[in-house]
């Protein structure tokens, strides 16, 4: 079994770097290509034997016990079907965010607070997949967390990214209690916090529906589960676009990955209901999130938004799949668990693509606000070619690799008929009425992003003097955006590589795709459902040829160019283009009412005067409103009671002290 | 013979709690300083018994210790320090006598309550002494909760360390470790506390310093 | 042998919608005239008008860029395809295999998503204001469509419309209340989808009330003609679509022979002729509603969509 | 005990003792700084040496056992440690002029006295020679931390001479309480003090009079521990004393009255009918954490924050030791030596950092890490750590005691995940503060010695990740001691 050693090897590996950048860092531009360079082979490399593991064998599982960690238990870490692809989603953003970085790195101007933990980051997030005991799990955990704390704090001149940070590493810590309180109960008094232990132990119904809760709090504060996503949207975009694009796209499935671990390998067959629980959460998630994202006009911070939606679909189909498990129906499970982990490969695809891209637009133009942007489709063609198909792709529709995942979604959904409890029977097809909701919001938000960003005519100077961006980050970007296209095209392949992942981890398959004809799939039955991703694809491709070539046969083929019809006016001023807040009116107006409590407040200046309408748009994070100022308000509040038992006298002290000894006599008086 | 012993020490000690609550009656600091001599002599003729008794002559040496210090030097030195500071007319109690007494009253029955639990084999002698002494102790604590003034909490602190050594006398063959130790503690406790107050007269006028708070920013 | 049948059967069936769609549109406008008093266009039309367009120049705003003139062809392909996946004359054909209902409706938003594109390019606020109706529509009614495919698909047990078609014709399910309100559900999805009134209306530019004409406001000649023959596409498509779900009797089934297929394609001619009429009747009949009284309407669908659902499992008796 | 020269219990008491008294006569700070640091080197290789050197039999005063040599060592090196941060320390208060060469022999020979005496209170078998070790290291320090004197300093002094001498009080009554209770059993005299003696026949004392006589050392040396409500001395005296002793009261002073708690706790739980004296634990524990949890929001001087995250810190260890059983006397263990290696270092740092600044305001405190990255990052990590997160060892005894009580009892461990949260919300707040942001004050480079500091950190640093067997054998074998 070499990959665990070489895993092992590269994490190793990663950690020597990290040590190393510090005192690197002093001549920049040097420890940038040297810790980039070396990380983009480390995680080739990771990537590459993880692969292999997964593609070869699979149905093993290689163990081995490090004499460090807990004492007398030591850290075991164990290389599966599921820990090998999850490492190999985490080693492939890795190597492509270090690609994009040996250009985007130059940008950086506090490299020395970025370069040392940009590895310790990725070295934390492999020792999460790899660790099979409760300390070395939450070590590692919590050491990612802190890790990519830091880079979040690597800009921290700007106010606004130490609350990031600080709410960060709160929520994190927040989430790292609950997940000890879940191990702690796993493990029980007598202490065997070995996964292979917890594993063999029989847990009550009561015990594992408590450990699912916690894990929802634990690991979805982490993946950013509403209402527990509040720090994600401000601490992706505060880090570097790189580690953003590592935080969302990857750092949320590290996260997806230890509910998958505990809830479904560790934790036995827990009561059906909490499966509804899963479900619900999923639902709103997905669709608050991209609610959330359509308001936003910080383009960060809209990707940002729109992970916490991706992971309310992957929860969806995880509490599909817990549901059918429960009620033992193996093959929907099978196909709800394949779809989750497509859709963890997706994401974690298009939206490092996605982070990439905005990168790259910050890194020319200095601009994160969509509403200064524009028009950059002429200036930056490459980019905004690749971030047009991240677009599409995330937007779930086909020939791309996300329509394919929400697909097989759709058709887990179906099979819930199958399920014999009435509350799932109507749970179901109500989450996925959600589910579609956010797709079709999704689209609508990407409209928007592109739309705004990349189209139509620049809205500031910042933007006229943008241009193309380096080569490297160009190479990361259009790997990712190939890797979109093939995983949408054939999704077959990528199918039959999940499968020994559900077998392992649920005992049950979908059939092998690879064998369909002419490359579609087909996980039910033929007479049921089934996409063949690729002939769409060849369809689309040929009826536009077709049309096109038939077009330059009749019509003529002129050209003539002019103004914009301006309704009279013409040429009005850039500004006057649909902003973001604009373009997302009429949803803010169907959906925000609801959920913001939205306003738009118009102060029209009095005739005469030439002075510009001002349009103010009053938005209310409510979950931030209702939960989490009352929560803060309420510990300040204690604290300033409390502060007071400072400002006594000696005397008053003494007769605290007085107070505590008569009581306690008393008690012991009384008692005994 | 053991009989007169048990009783004579008895009323000492009692005289010792009868003391306290008397020096709790006080509320002008010059009388306070008197009481407490008084205190200090009833301890070194109930420690004087005790040696007397148990014939443990070690006692004695403790019994002039408190004598010597408790009874004269202390006060006599505290009165300076009360006239230098200007202090020996103001009324200082917090709270008012009545409640005191009251709470003072409680605190006994308190400690009456714990030690009879005691099972009798632990003699009575030890069993009386030690709810007395409890109560010297408590009426102390009570005495330095009721009092404003710094002095006057010096005050009432030695009050506790009597209750103390009356409680350490009472057992029976305590070795002379105990004893050292408490005579040593009250020395250092004297020496210290002069230096302080000393140091604090010299800085400003109030031995009450809660105002520094402000200073330091944590009253905000 | 059979392959090359196939591919011909298929590709009659991509060449009938391809001839079909102007045809349903000037039909529709016909009896519109005619229920209006008026004389009206010719049948024929809209296929005058193609080609009119397809003669004239190209005028492009200035900034227009390279997406805005790929985006024609793009959405154009896209309709065809998912057109030429309904059934119509015949179930079962060569591509009903290689995507069901659900990749249908994807497809016709990938469509929408490049038009809503083309919409943001220029820069006008017309393209702006057209795009974000446009999303806000779709965001609506996509999940009614879902709840129609589910309600559909628990009937016939399978997404794809051949089985379900083959289902539905083979008289096995009685007449269901739930499939009644699924297809008022789809009906309404469908005005939403195609831009026909209430919801928005086709043939009016002023300028604050139109949705889908702002959008493609700056195209013109051959663009134009592509983007007006994609939307007739698009309506044939919920025609038949709606027709193939729920009235597919006569539909001639897989293999059965020309015969079956001519037979399937005359009633297919019978019923998008009624379809067309009703919806004719039905835009003259109301008026066109406020936008943002859009969403109730869509809602609606919704609902019913879910009533469906619901019905569905009482009456399995869940 | 032998009285051969090369004893080394005899080295860790006389050491002390003769520096004292040298370092009392001896002009000159940079060479009595020296000698300091010297003697505490002494005295830390004679402690290590009882690790391998065959222990002397328990005498009716000198004991060494597994228990205490865990406190020992760790307060001979800490107390190297510090020493070696106050060289350094001192020389920038001579310079400033805030001590006078005076003061400063006073200072060096009071903290060889204080040393003395907690190494005494540790070794001794003797529950009233504890006592007296315990009081004078007190003492000793009340003295050090009116040192200054500056009002605020005094009267940080005189509220910790007052509330310590009540404790001193109370403490004695209950050690007389405890002769008391055992003398029916063991007789009058000599033997009825010594602790091994009193464990061994504990289980026939009056119980009664034992329940009474803890309370009593509870209270009494609880206020040492700084356990809420009887904290009120500690952050003053932290806040205005000079660093180093703010370094030692937090890592050392506090062990010292931990240790006479657990020797107690143990002759309570030796005998039977006596009550649990580890529901008091817990609650004072839980009150601790939960109070100085909420108190660190509102603080505006930086060693007082810290000084709070003591008090709540003793509380977690406290609760651990309440709670018992294998793990979470493991834990409580492990907790107390790792608070006290990290609190140390955060106050090597903050010393620095006071000094450079020139105030212990927070709010004047801003971007050390752009400022002073050594001493910046170095706080980082303290803080990181004392904070609880991983890979420092704190993290590892918190995952224990966390995850063992939740098994047990989890109401309990609610409260306890609550206080732990609250309190990291309060640091990481204050930390985010301290170490980033616009930089303020002055950007003078500091002359530090950060030896001491990162010797601390790179220690916590290991344990975090790996304990050495033996290490943990002797820790498993202490638990089970505590029982």
């Amino acid at each position: 079994m070499t990959e665990l050693a070489v895993q092992l090897g590269c994490v190793a590996a990663l950690l020597a770097v990290a040590v190393v950048a510090a005192p690197l860092s002093r001549t920049p531009r040097l420890a940038t290509a040297i810790i980039y360079g070396a990380t983009l082979i480390v995680c080739a490399v990771a990537t590459a034997s993880a692969l292999t593991w997964l593609l070869l064998h699979a149905d093993a599982a290689a163990e081995r016990v490090l004499p460090i960690g807990l004492p007398w238990l030591g850290a075991h870490l164990r290389l599966d079907a599921l820990a090998a692809f999850f490492l190999v989603v985490i080693n492939l953003g890795g190597t492509l965010a270090s690609l994009y970085a040996l250009g985007y790195g130059r940008h950086e101007h506090a490299p020395h607070r970025v370069l040392p933990f940009y590895p310790a980051f990725l070295a934390g997030m492999n020792l999460v997949v790899l660790a099979a005991d409760a300390f070395s799990y939450l070590l590692s955990w919590e050491f990612m967390s802190l890790a990519s704390w830091a880079l979040v704090m690597a800009h921290h001149r700007d106010a606004s990214n130490r609350r990031a940070g600080y709410v960060y590493l709160v929520m994190a810590s927040f989430g790292t209690l609950m997940l000890l309180l879940a191990f702690g109960l796993l493990a029980g008094s007598a202490g065997n916090y070995d996964f292979a232990a917890i594993r063999a132990a029989q847990h009550t119904p009561y015990v594992a529906t408590l450990v699912l809760i916690l894990l929802l709090l634990g690991a979805g504060s982490k993946a950013g589960l509403v209402p527990l996503h509040v720090w994600l949207p401000l601490a992706h975009p505060a880090a570097p676009s790189h580690v953003s694009a590592l935080m969302s796209g990857v750092m949320t499935k590290v996260a997806i990955y230890g509910f998958i671990r505990v809830v479904f390998d560790l934790l036995g067959t827990p009561d059906w209901s909490t499966s509804g629980i899963v479900l619900a959460l999923g639902g709103v998630t997905a669709a608050l999130g991209i609610l959330y994202a359509l308001m936003e006009k910080d383009l960060k911070r809209l990707l940002a938004y729109s992970t916490i939606e991706n992971v309310g679909i992957i929860f969806v189909s995880l509490g599909l799949a817990l549901a059918f498990q429960t009620n033992h129906q193996p093959i929907p499970a099978a196909l709800a668990f394949t779809a989750a982990l497509f859709h963890v490969l997706n994401h974690s695809l298009f939206k490092s693509l996605l982070f990439f891209g905005a990168g790259a637009v910050l890194s020319v133009t200095g601009e994160r606000d969509m509403d200064r942007l524009g028009g950059l489709i002429h200036r930056m063609p490459f980019t905004s070619v690749v971030f047009l198909i991240g677009s599409v792709a995330i937007s779930a529709l086909p020939p791309f690799n996300g329509f394919v995942s929400e697909w097989l979604i759709f058709q887990a959904v179906l099979q819930s008929p199958q399920l014999p409890q009435w509350g799932l029977k109507i749970l179901v097809p109500a989450v996925g009425g959600l589910m579609a909701l956010a797709a079709a919001l999704a689209a609508a938000c990407f409209v928007k992003a592109y739309g705004v960003t990349f189209l139509g005519r620049p809205r500031g100077a910042a933007t006229l003097a943008a241009k193309e961006v380096d080569r490297f980050s160009l190479a990361a970007m259009a790997i990712l955006a190939a890797l979109c296209l093939l995983a949408g095209v054939l999704p077959g392949l990528v199918m039959d590589a999940l499968a020994p992942i559900a077998t392992e981890i649920l005992g049950s398959r979908l059939a092998p795709q690879s064998g369909m004809a002419w490359l579609s799939i087909v996980p039910i039955a033929q007479s049921h459902s089934s996409y063949n991703g690729l002939l769409v694809a060849v369809f689309i491709a040929v009826s536009a040829s077709l049309s096109f070539g038939a077009i330059r046969l009749v019509s003529s083929g002129a050209v003539r160019r002019g103004p914009a019809w301006g309704c009279g006016f013409t040429d009005p001023v850039p500004l006057a283009q649909y902003s973001a807040a604009g373009f997302a009116q009429p949803i803010r107006r169907v959906f925000g009412t609801l959920m913001f409590r939205a306003r738009d407040h118009v102060t029209m200046p009095p005739p005469g005067d030439i002075a510009p309408a001002r349009l103010r748009i009053e938005l209310h994070d409510q979950i931030w409103e209702r939960i989490y100022a009352p929560l803060a308000g309420g510990i300040m509040a204690a604290s300033v009671r409390l502060n007071r038992m400072q400002l006594l006298t000696i005397r008053g002290y003494l007769s605290l002290v007085f107070v505590t000894l008569v009581t306690l006599l008393l008690v012991l008086a009384i008692w005994t | 013979m053991h009989g007169l012993a048990f009783d004579i020490s008895h009323s000492l000690a009692g005289g010792l709690v009868l003391v306290s609550f008397m020096m709790l009656y006080q509320d002008r600091l010059t009388s306070l300083l008197n009481v407490f001599a008084l205190h200090a002599v009833m301890l070194s003729l109930s420690v004087a018994w005790q040696a007397l008794i148990q014939d443990a002559p070690h006692l004695y040496v403790t019994a002039a210790i408190a004598l010597l210090f408790k009874a004269i030097i202390i006060p006599v030195a505290l009165r300076r320090i009360v006239y230098k500071l200007g202090i020996h007319r103001d009324i200082e109690t917090v709270v008012g006598i009545g409640p005191t007494m009251l709470a003072g009253m409680g605190l006994v029955a308190l400690s009456l309550a714990l030690m009879l639990r005691v099972t009798a084999d632990a003699d009575a002698l030890a069993r009386e002494d030690l709810a007395f002494a409890l109560s010297v102790v408590l009426l102390g604590l009570l005495f330095m909760v009721t009092r404003r003034n710094a002095v006057s909490q010096v005050v009432g602190f030695m009050s506790l360390e009597n209750g103390l050594i009356l409680a350490a006398t009472g057992a029976k063959g305590m070795p002379l470790v105990v004893e050292i130790s408490v005579a040593f503690s009250v020395l250092i406790a004297f020496i210290v506390i002069g230096i302080v107050l000393f140091r604090i007269r010299e800085r400003f006028d109030s031995v009450d310093v809660s105002q520094l708070d402000v200073s330091r920013g944590e009253r905000t | 042998m059979d392959v090359i049948a196939d591919i011909a059967v298929q590709g009659v069936q991509m060449l009938l919608v391809f001839l079909l769609a102007p045809l349903l549109t000037g039909f529709i406008r016909k009896v519109k005239a005619r229920l209006q008093r008026r004389r009206g266009p010719s049948l024929l039309q809209p296929y005058r008008d193609l080609i009119r367009l397809l003669r004239k120049e190209v005028v492009l705003a200035d900034n227009a860029s390279w997406l805005f003139r790929a985006v024609p062809y793009v959405t154009f392909a896209a309709i065809w395809v998912a057109a030429a996946l309904v059934p119509t004359f015949a179930t079962g054909l060569l591509f009903n295999w290689t995507a069901d209902l659900i990749v249908i409706v994807a497809l016709l938003g990938t469509a929408r998503f490049f038009l809503a594109l083309a919409g943001m390019d220029i820069g006008t606020s017309f393209g702006g204001i057209g795009s974000s109706r446009e999303v806000m529509i779709a965001a609506l009614a996509e999940p009614a469509m879902l709840m129609i495919v589910f309600c559909v698909a628990l009937v016939a047990g399978s997404t794809h419309l051949s089985t379900v078609a083959n289902y539905i014709a083979s008289t096995a399910v009685g007449l269901r209340v739930s499939l009644g309100l699924a297809m008022i559900a789809l009906v309404i999805v469908a005005l939403a989808e195609n831009a026909r009134i209430p919801v928005d209306n086709p043939s009016t530019h002023l300028e604050l009330t139109m949705v889908h004409e702002a959008m493609i406001l700056e195209y013109s000649g051959r663009h134009l003609a592509l983007i007006e023959y994609g939307a007739q596409l698009k309506l044939l498509l919920y025609v038949s679509l709606i027709v193939c779900l729920f009235y597919p009797w006569g539909i001639g089934v897989f293999g059965a022979g020309p015969v079956a297929y001519l037979a399937g394609a005359a009633l297919y001619l019978f019923k998008i002729t009624i379809a067309g009429f009703l919806l004719a009747m039905f835009e003259t009949a109301t008026a066109k509603m406020r936008v943002f009284r859009v969403p109730q309407f869509l809602g609606a669908a919704l609902m019913l969509g879910l009533l469906g659902t619901l019905l569905l499992f009482v009456s399995k008796g869940l | 005990m032998t009285l051969s020269g090369i004893d080394p219990v005899v080295g860790v008491l006389l050491i002390p003792v003769c520096a004292a008294v040298v370092l009392a006569l001896l002009p000159g700070y940079k060479l009595t700084a020296q000698l300091n640091v010297l003697a505490s080197l002494g005295s830390f290789l004679c402690a290590a040496s009882l690790l391998v050197l065959p222990r002397p039999a328990p005498g009716p005063y000198i004991l060494v056992d597994d228990l205490n040599i865990v406190f020992i060592v760790l307060n001979t090196f800490v107390g190297f440690t510090t020493s070696l941060f106050s060289a350094s320390y001192i020389a920038h208060e001579l310079e400033t002029g805030k001590l006078t060469p005076t003061y400063l022999r006073f200072y060096h020979a009071m903290y060889q006295i204080m040393m003395f005496g907690m190494n005494l209170a540790f070794m001794s078998n003797n529950i009233g020679l504890m006592w007296v070790a315990v009081e004078l290291a007190t003492l000793t320090t009340v003295l050090m931390v009116g040192i200054y004197r500056t009002p605020a300093a005094l009267e940080a002094a005189w509220k910790y001479f007052i509330l310590g001498s009540v404790g001193i009080a109370l403490a004695l009554f209950g050690t007389i309480l405890v002769y008391m209770a055992a003398r029916p059993v063991i007789g009058e005299g000599q033997e009825g003090m010594i602790w091994t003696v009193l464990v061994a026949r504990a289980a026939g004392f009056d119980a009664p009079l034992l329940n009474v006589a803890f309370v009593f050392l509870f209270l009494g040396y609880g206020t040492k521990v700084g356990l809420a409500p009887l904290h009120a001395w500690l952050p003053d005296a932290h806040a205005e004393g000079p660093t180093p002793i703010s370094a030692v009261l937090s890592g050392l002073l506090l062990n010292v009255a931990l240790y006479a708690l657990l020797r107690f706790k143990m002759l309570l739980a030796a005998n039977g009918d006596a009550m649990p004296p580890g529901v008091l634990m817990i609650v004072m524990g839980l009150a601790s954490l939960l109070f100085a949890a909420f108190m660190l929001y509102r603080r505006r001087d930086i060693k007082r924050l810290f000084a709070y995250s003591s008090i709540e810190h003793m509380g977690i260890i406290v609760f651990a030791f309440g709670m018992g059983g294998p793990l979470a006397n493991f834990a409580g263990l492990l907790h107390m030596v790792m608070h006290s290696l990290t609190k140390s270092a955060i106050f090597y740092a903050v010393g620095h950092i006071t000094q450079v600044k020139g105030t212990q305001s927070l709010a004047k405190i801003r971007g050390i890490t752009e400022t002073h990255p050594v001493l910046g990052w170095g706080l980082v990590v303290g803080v990181v750590a004392i904070a609880g997160l991983p890979p420092l060892g704190i993290f590892m005894s918190e995952f224990l005691l966390v995850s063992s009580t939740f098994a047990r009892s989890p109401w309990l461990a609610l409260l306890l995940v609550f206080g732990i949260l609250v309190a990291f919300g309060a640091l990481t707040l204050r930390l985010t503060g301290i170490a980033f942001g616009r930089p303020r004050g002055s950007r003078a480079p500091v002359q530090a010695s950060y030896v001491p500091m990162f010797a601390h950190l790179a220690l916590v640093l290991i344990a975090g990740v790996y304990l050495p067997a033996p290490v943990v054998a002797w820790f498993q074998h202490v638990a089970k001691l505590l029982g």
